[in-house]
């Protein structure tokens, strides 16, 4: 039979259900929300993203809500995982279309989204990035289910060409009736606001972060006597690789003391290569390739400089990172980036060859002259600005906002489509809205709720998770939740891959 | 309201530093970077129907082409003849082709006199041999297609015809390919193998060689461009008129609806520009990079 | 001995007969409903219409016969491969678990597990179909590292019981296995 | 803990006395093997154990003891205590059946003597049939080797202690010995005398196959047929291919060495009915072939039906050079193709006429190649077929040759058509600049195929049907081949009649319970279903049919890449 198999964790769950404190399964507090974090990208994909969405999820939990994740499968990484601190994942079995996100028919998934929020008692749906097909649907299902929306967009877009003319539609046909919009910085604000077309009051800015304790300067790392610049990203265009592929030359060629070490996979690795063999760079210029979450801070420790070349950037964890280990940052003067770090431990630089060598030249002088601040120094700076606690915080305060409003009705929600998103989409998605609403009523009367189980609580404020740690818990279970938590945070690491 | 109720305090677009405003607080200086038409460009009139000419060029080079070949398929055209001239001019164009940079050009490529001699024999000794089979080769398949396809070759000839150097959709060998498998496709409905190896030799002439002159001629000596683009139209016009009176002011119509009007459109269109610029766009690359690999 | 009511993910009505032989034996039934006679007969009606009509338009005999033939036959295997008219799990402590699916026809088709290769039962979620459900399965053990979970083998596949019904197995499973 | 006894059926009815078995202290559980009846003398009793131990490779021991119900229970109740103490190895199961009731009841008394009455609650008496149990083989589900796993499990324990105590069942209940000993009888010997009879008799006939086949294997060996074209031929003609196949099976069938391995054992059964079946029907065909000798007809009709075939081809042709359903084909092409297949025909035609007065006697000689087996007639007979119809297959490559060159060709020159070369280092297409004549020539070029492409793909068409028709008839053959030589008779025989022999696993059934008295359950035999028969038992054979799929094959015809009947090395790649 079609099913798809789960690691066996769900056992531990019910069984101290049935020990006596069975949950009661659908009441559902006004404070403690029950979240549903949609997105094509997560886990075992690894990116900004998905790290936000994770780290987002746990520190939700630790506040007491209850968080589930939807994602498309994985290869052979289908139906239901468990997680750190019993953080549930749903890996549908959808098909990918284009680098990970799947394709879309608008309505295929919602038997599927709705059987999910029916049996979590989903009260507020969370959608990540706008490349996510998958979000965005979940978005359009939600809102025809009469559930809060939350949508966060962790990227720029620009106007000029046609894809992002389209784009930008699809964009506002989607954000429209959406209740809340978060952005990751101002810049993105402004852009999503003006792609949306949006009231500027309902787009709340809660910056990215990184977890500090994963990111400690170690200057012992550091090669002595040389000068090392270390450059992590993806190597595709938007990243700036050929601004790279410039410098390089330049700067070996000028001080015989620099390396490069440059970590990530991607397209444009052949023309860096095209570089070093041309200039015969192979023992000063290192690729790593494609590197795993828990190698970055062992590749950045050892460098003196963070390098980060990019064409566009909402808000770039990166950069974060590299100063959160203590190294000095030079980057480009693109989207969010400004906003980012403080003048001190940044050097912005024009997104040109030349700039950008300038920027280069500049600190390694002061290195040289060795009035640079120490990576300590550098680190207990950053490591108060950006931590996952206070992203969770802030990101409450937006869904308690969002659990006051009132959902738009179909009609509203029409009327909204039509005169708030042009002549053309604004009817063609009005219409689309109404078919999915009727697609929900057959499926309403096919599978009534009363058929679905209601899942039994992991997290949230009656989950299991916490009532395991209690002192309380028969020494069987304690033991075998933390072997669980090890095991998955372990799997974790595993699936981390950069 | 808020920036009343911290008086004094100012609304900073950092992230960095907490501020005692709510996560969706709206600031006066809310896209204050928003930037709109920052790369409109100033067109000067002239200057784009200069650039145009060569469209226009090209359109004339076809419809000679096609006219010449109607006047063979009437048999008003010996193909002797047509061979002939066509060997005049291209010894004529061949020499004027090295005098206008003074031997330049050839210098750099380092391309041999022997070479282009071999190229032409190859030229001519293939169409030669390969013409007797032309003639046969679509005789079974009915004139009216062979018209229809051999008019889509040579728009998709113009459409994709390389006028300037960084084009999205250009590309030479293709528009050059489709010019020649249209000529074949004429050419084998012509009565004699004579007159097909005349017409593919044309077409070479006037796809392939006439088009390089051409190009040298206007980096070079711009108005001798003019001269002779203006000369090429008015003959187009004039051959096309012969055949047909409609056909003829057709044409005429449109290149000069080409090379005049269009330049102005554009122009006037300008005006109408709007799009938006900020912190968010993409940065492109503008400088040459590829020298770093060169 | 209990015999109560349950329903199964489509709402079907489906009954849980627990037998506790003894305190490390224990026997659980899940009946699906039996086939309804509504069913039965609109199918054959539709089946001997079609035929009907292609007779009426084509005189020819042999379809009456056919149709007739098809319908006995379709519902002798229905009956014989298809239809499962109780599943059953029989839980011996310490000597292994034997599950039983008996079909309409009397035909019945038995696995037994030893204790051996068994490392525990368990509820699971699934995605199955255009749902999320839950279902009762076995966990065995890894051949080679018996530490590790094998293989799974899910219960009742046929008459899939919703959760409570899943539950009361669950727990007189788990005492049992805790028994022995 | 729960302690499991495996009690014998056949030992309820048996007389009180002590229990003779095999403790499995593993899995806590104990097999019964028989039961030794009163009276006896221990020290009898026990180097019969020693003779069994040392017979069968069991640590065989007395478990216990087993009371009929009488007159006088608690008398011998402790008397059967007392017993316990001079038979001292591991616990001691104390059993005893009451009048009136069905079951029984077990008391265990650990080695240490205390007795603990309440641990009787916690056994299970699981009752087995011996006979069904010793003879059947267990096939783990996990399709591992039988009897090669590492742990063995409680079951697989059970099942071999059984079936190794053969010895132990010979002992007859008439024959003299010192006590008397209930378990399993078996009424004779399973088999009777005319088997027996068979048995020795097989071993003589076994070795003068083996000498046969080693002539006939360095007959293969010699030098002459190993040179090229031989072996090539030779690995084409189904016939050769069938023949060495079942001179192999042959091999295997006929080693005189006595079979201990069960599989082997089956795998010789199915070979050998798999052998009669294939003979018999050879035969039957034989018999139908040459009683009123249909041969004379069959080479009558067979001239005429290649004549026809050859003429058929050559309308064909004839109408594939006029204007075949009004397709517009180069004509100079069509003529040219047209001519040269057509010759190429008439060459046939001389030569079927020329071999036409031979192929009677052929025929006649060819057919008795039957009473070898009906596969061997049959691959014969495909073989045939393959001959008759040489020219369809030239046709067929010929066309494919042509069509094959002209896509090839096509494909890199519409690539220097849009100005694109394929970059054989880093397989991909990159953009390239071409100078003017190559541009031009290559253009001509591929004007010139492009418009003879319909033309040749017409005639690659047509033969590839008529080549697939033929190799979809001698696919047939193969598949009759393969299904007779491939099908477990003799298993399939054994499931059928004898279902207990190959088990899947057992089943249990409650016998009683009421909650007083320990569990009985009946241990059933749970038989091998059909498609696992054939799982476990299928004769390998040289698979016929290529091993590609539909979508590979027809990626295949498109590309005009040949096809064949049978498997070739290339062919195994997807």
């Amino acid at each position: 039979m079609g099913k798809k198999k789960e690691k066996c964790r769900k056992k531990t769950l019910l069984q101290k259900t049935l020990d006596g404190t069975t949950p009661t399964l659908n009441n559902c507090i006004s404070q403690k929300h029950k979240i549903c974090m949609v997105s094509d990208f997560f886990y075992p994909n690894m990116g900004g993203v998905e790290s936000h969405i994770y780290q987002l999820s746990q520190c939700l939990i630790e506040r007491g809500h209850k968080v589930i994740i939807v994602t498309h499968a994985y290869g052979n990484r289908k139906g239901i995982r468990f997680l750190t601190k019993g953080l549930k994942v749903y890996y549908l079995p959808l098909k990918v279309m284009y680098n990970q996100s799947t394709a879309t028919t608008i309505f295929h998934s919602l038997p599927l989204l709705r059987c999910i929020f029916v049996r979590e008692c989903i009260t507020i749906v969370h959608s990540h990035s706008s490349f996510s097909v998958l979000a965005h649907d979940a978005l359009f299902h939600a809102k025809t289910m009469g559930l809060h929306t939350v949508f966060t967009d962790h990227s720029l877009f620009g106007f000029a060409d046609v894809s992002s003319v389209l784009t930008n539609k699809l964009l506002t046909v989607s954000l429209c009736d959406t209740n809340h919009i978060i952005c990751v910085s101002f810049t993105s604000k402004e852009n999503t606001v003006l792609r949306g077309a949006l009231n500027p009051e309902i787009v709340s800015v809660i910056p990215n972060a990184v977890d500090p304790t994963d990111f400690t300067p170690d200057p012992s790392r550091r090669e002595d006597g040389k000068i090392t610049i270390v450059v992590i990203s993806r190597l595709v265009y938007r990243k700036g690789i050929d601004l790279l592929a410039g410098i390089i030359p330049k700067l070996c060629l000028k001080h015989p003391d620099l390396n490069f070490i440059i970590g990530g996979e991607g397209p444009k690795r052949l023309v860096i290569e095209e570089v070093r063999e041309k200039y015969q760079l192979h023992e000063r210029v290192r690729l790593l390739g494609a590197l795993e979450h828990r190698e970055v801070r062992n590749v950045l420790v050892q460098g003196h400089i963070f390098l980060n070349t990019s064409l566009t950037e909402a808000f770039c964890m990166a950069i974060v990172e590299g100063a959160s280990c203590g190294l000095q940052v030079v980057s480009t003067k693109v989207g969010g980036i400004p906003e980012v770090l403080p003048e001190d431990l940044i050097i912005l630089c024009e997104p040109t060859v030349k700039s950008l060598c300038e920027g280069l030249e500049m600190v390694i002088a002061k290195e040289r002259a060795g009035n640079l601040l120490s990576p300590a120094a550098i680190h207990n700076r950053v490591k108060t600005l950006y931590t996952w606690r206070n992203v969770a915080k802030r990101t409450e305060k937006v869904y308690d906002r969002v659990a006051k409003e009132v959902v738009l009705t179909i009609d509203e929600r029409l009327h909204r489509l039509m005169f708030s998103c042009g002549p053309v989409a604004g009817c063609i998605f009005a219409f689309l809205a109404v078919l999915d609403f009727l697609l929900l009523l057959l499926l309403k009367w096919l599978v009534p709720e009363s058929y679905m189980d209601r899942a039994v609580d992991a997290t949230g404020p009656h989950g299991l998770w916490r009532q395991w740690s209690l002192p309380r818990a028969s020494p069987n279970g304690e033991q075998k939740s933390n072997y669980h938590l090890s095991h998955s945070s372990v799997e974790l690491l595993n699936d981390a891959s950069c | 309201k808020c920036a009343y109720r911290h008086p004094g305090v100012r609304w900073r677009k950092v992230l960095y530093e907490p501020q005692p405003f709510p996560d969706n607080y709206v600031d006066e200086r809310f896209l204050e970077e928003l930037r709109k038409n920052i790369y409109v460009r100033r067109y000067r009139y002239w200057s784009v129907v200069f650039e145009s000419g060569l469209v226009a060029q090209q359109l004339a080079c076809v419809s000679v082409f096609v006219v010449l070949w109607w006047y063979m398929d009437r048999g008003l055209l010996t193909p002797h003849w047509l061979f002939g001239t066509g060997l005049l001019l291209s010894t004529v164009g061949y020499v004027a082709y090295d005098l206008v940079d003074g031997g330049l050009g050839r210098h750099q490529s380092g391309r041999t006199r022997w070479a282009d001699l071999k190229s032409a024999i190859v030229f001519v000794l293939f169409t030669y041999g390969f013409s007797p089979l032309l003639k046969t080769l679509t005789e079974s398949i009915s004139t009216d297609t062979i018209y229809a396809m051999s008019f889509l070759m040579l728009l998709a000839h113009l459409v994709f015809f390389e006028y300037s150097t960084h084009m999205a959709v250009a590309s030479s060998s293709l528009s050059l390919s489709v010019a020649i498998f249209a000529s074949v496709c004429l050419a084998s409905r012509l009565p004699g193998s004579l007159h097909a190896f005349a017409t593919v030799t044309c077409a070479i002439e006037v796809f392939a060689l006439w088009p390089l002159l051409l190009r040298r001629l206007k980096s070079h000596v711009p108005q001798g461009y003019v001269a002779v683009s203006l000369l090429v139209s008015v003959a187009s016009v004039a051959v096309a008129l012969s055949v047909t009176v409609v056909g003829g002011v057709l044409l005429a119509l449109l290149l000069l609806c080409i090379s005049l009007l269009c330049p102005y459109l554009l122009i006037c269109l300008q005006l109408h520009k709007d799009n938006i610029h900020g912190p968010w766009d993409e940065a492109e690359i503008t400088e040459d990079l590829s020298r770093f690999l060169r | 001995m209990s015999d109560e009511a349950f329903s199964d993910i489509n709402g079907n009505r489906i009954s849980l007969d627990c037998q506790r032989h003894s305190d490390f034996c224990g026997e659980f039934t899940v009946s699906s409903p039996k086939l309804s006679f509504l069913k039965v007969t609109g199918c054959t009606c539709a089946l001997w219409l079609c035929a009907y009509t292609i007779f009426f338009f084509t005189e020819v005999t042999e379809v009456l016969s056919v149709a007739i033939m098809l319908s006995l036959v379709g519902m002798m295997g229905h009956l014989h491969f298809l239809k499962i008219d109780h599943e059953s799990l029989l839980v011996i402590g310490s000597l292994g678990i034997q599950m039983t699916s008996s079909y309409a026809s009397g035909r019945e088709s038995t696995t037994f597990i030893e204790m051996s290769k068994v490392k525990d039962v368990v509820i699971n979620e699934a995605i199955y179909m255009q749902r999320v459900i839950y279902y009762l399965c076995i966990l065995l053990k890894e051949p080679l590292h018996p530490n590790e979970v094998g293989d799974i083998v899910p219960v009742f596949q046929s008459c899939k019981p919703r959760l409570n019904c899943l539950i009361e197995i669950y727990k007189q499973c788990q005492e049992i296995l805790a028994q022995s | 803990m729960v302690l499991k006894i495996f009690f014998p059926q056949c030992c309820v009815q048996a007389e009180s006395g002590l229990l003779i078995g095999r403790w499995l202290p593993k899995h806590n559980s104990a097999v019964v093997l028989a039961v030794i009846h009163f009276p006896f003398i221990p020290c009898q009793v026990k180097q019969y154990l020693c003779q069994l131990q040392n017979l069968i490779k069991l640590e065989l021991a007395i478990v216990g003891s087993w009371s009929k119900a009488v007159k006088g229970q608690e008398k011998q109740d402790n008397f059967m205590e007392d017993l316990c103490t001079i038979f001292p190895q591991g616990d001691w199961l104390q059993m005893y059946s009451e009048k009136g009731k069905r079951g029984f009841d077990c008391r265990v008394i650990p080695r240490n003597g205390t007795k603990t009455m309440n641990n009787d609650k916690n056994v299970v008496i699981i009752h087995y049939d011996q006979r069904k149990v010793m003879l059947s083989q267990l096939h783990p589900a996990d399709g591992l080797v039988l009897g090669s796993q590492k742990n063995v499990s409680e079951l697989t324990m059970v099942f071999q202690t059984v079936s190794q105590s053969k010895e132990l069942f010979h002992s007859d209940k008439y024959d003299e010995g010192p006590f008397k000993v209930t378990h399993w009888q078996s009424e004779g010997r399973e088999a009777s005398i005319i088997i027996e009879l068979c048995k020795q008799a097989s071993v003589p006939v076994c070795f003068m196959i083996n000498c046969f086949l080693t002539v006939w294997f360095w007959m293969c060996k010699s030098r002459i047929l190993n040179l090229w074209p031989a072996r090539f031929v030779s690995s084409k003609l189904s016939t050769c291919v069938q023949l060495s196949h079942r001179a192999e099976q042959l091999q295997i069938m006929s080693n005189p060495r006595k079979t201990s391995e069960h599989l082997e054992f089956m795998r010789k059964g199915n070979i050998f009915l798999s052998f009669l079946i294939d003979l018999a029907l050879g035969l039957l065909l034989i018999s139908w072939l040459y009683r009123e000798n249909c041969i004379a007809r069959l080479a009558d009709m067979l001239v005429p039906a290649a004549d026809r075939v050859a003429e058929e081809l050559q309308q064909l042709l004839q109408w594939l050079m006029g204007a075949p359903a009004g397709l517009k084909m180069n004509r100079a092409l069509d003529q040219v193709l047209g001519k040269f297949f057509l010759y190429h025909i008439h060459l046939w035609i001389s030569y079927i006429h020329l071999m036409s007065p031979f192929i009677g006697m052929i025929l006649w000689y060819l057919g008795l190649s039957a009473c070898l087996g009906l596969t061997i007639a049959l691959s014969v007979f495909s073989d045939i077929v393959a001959l008759l119809t040489f020219h369809i297959y030239c046709f067929y490559v010929y066309g494919a040759r042509l069509y094959c060159l002209k896509i090839y060709g096509l494909s890199s020159l519409w690539r220097l058509f849009r100005g694109k070369k394929w970059n054989v280092l880093r397989q991909r297409v990159d953009s390239c600049s071409y100078d003017l004549d190559q541009l031009f020539i290559g253009t001509l070029l591929f004007t010139i195929l492009l418009f003879l492409l319909p033309t040749t793909v017409l005639y690659y068409l047509v033969f590839t049907l008529l080549r697939l028709l033929v190799v979809l008839f001698q696919g047939l053959f193969h598949l009759c081949m393969d299904l007779i030589n491939s099908i477990p008779l003799f298993a399939m025989g054994m499931r059928i009649f004898r279902p207990y022999r190959l088990a899947a696993g057992v089943k249990f059934r409650i016998l009683q319970n009421d909650k007083e008295r320990p569990l009985h359950l009946l241990m059933e035999i749970n038989p091998l279903t059909f498609s696992a028969v054939l799982k476990w038992y299928r004769i390998p054979t040289y698979s016929c049919y290529p091993k590609d799929s539909w979508g590979a094959l027809c990626k295949k015809l498109f590309i005009g890449e040949l096809i064949y009947p049978w498997k070739t090395k290339h062919t195994k790649t997807d």
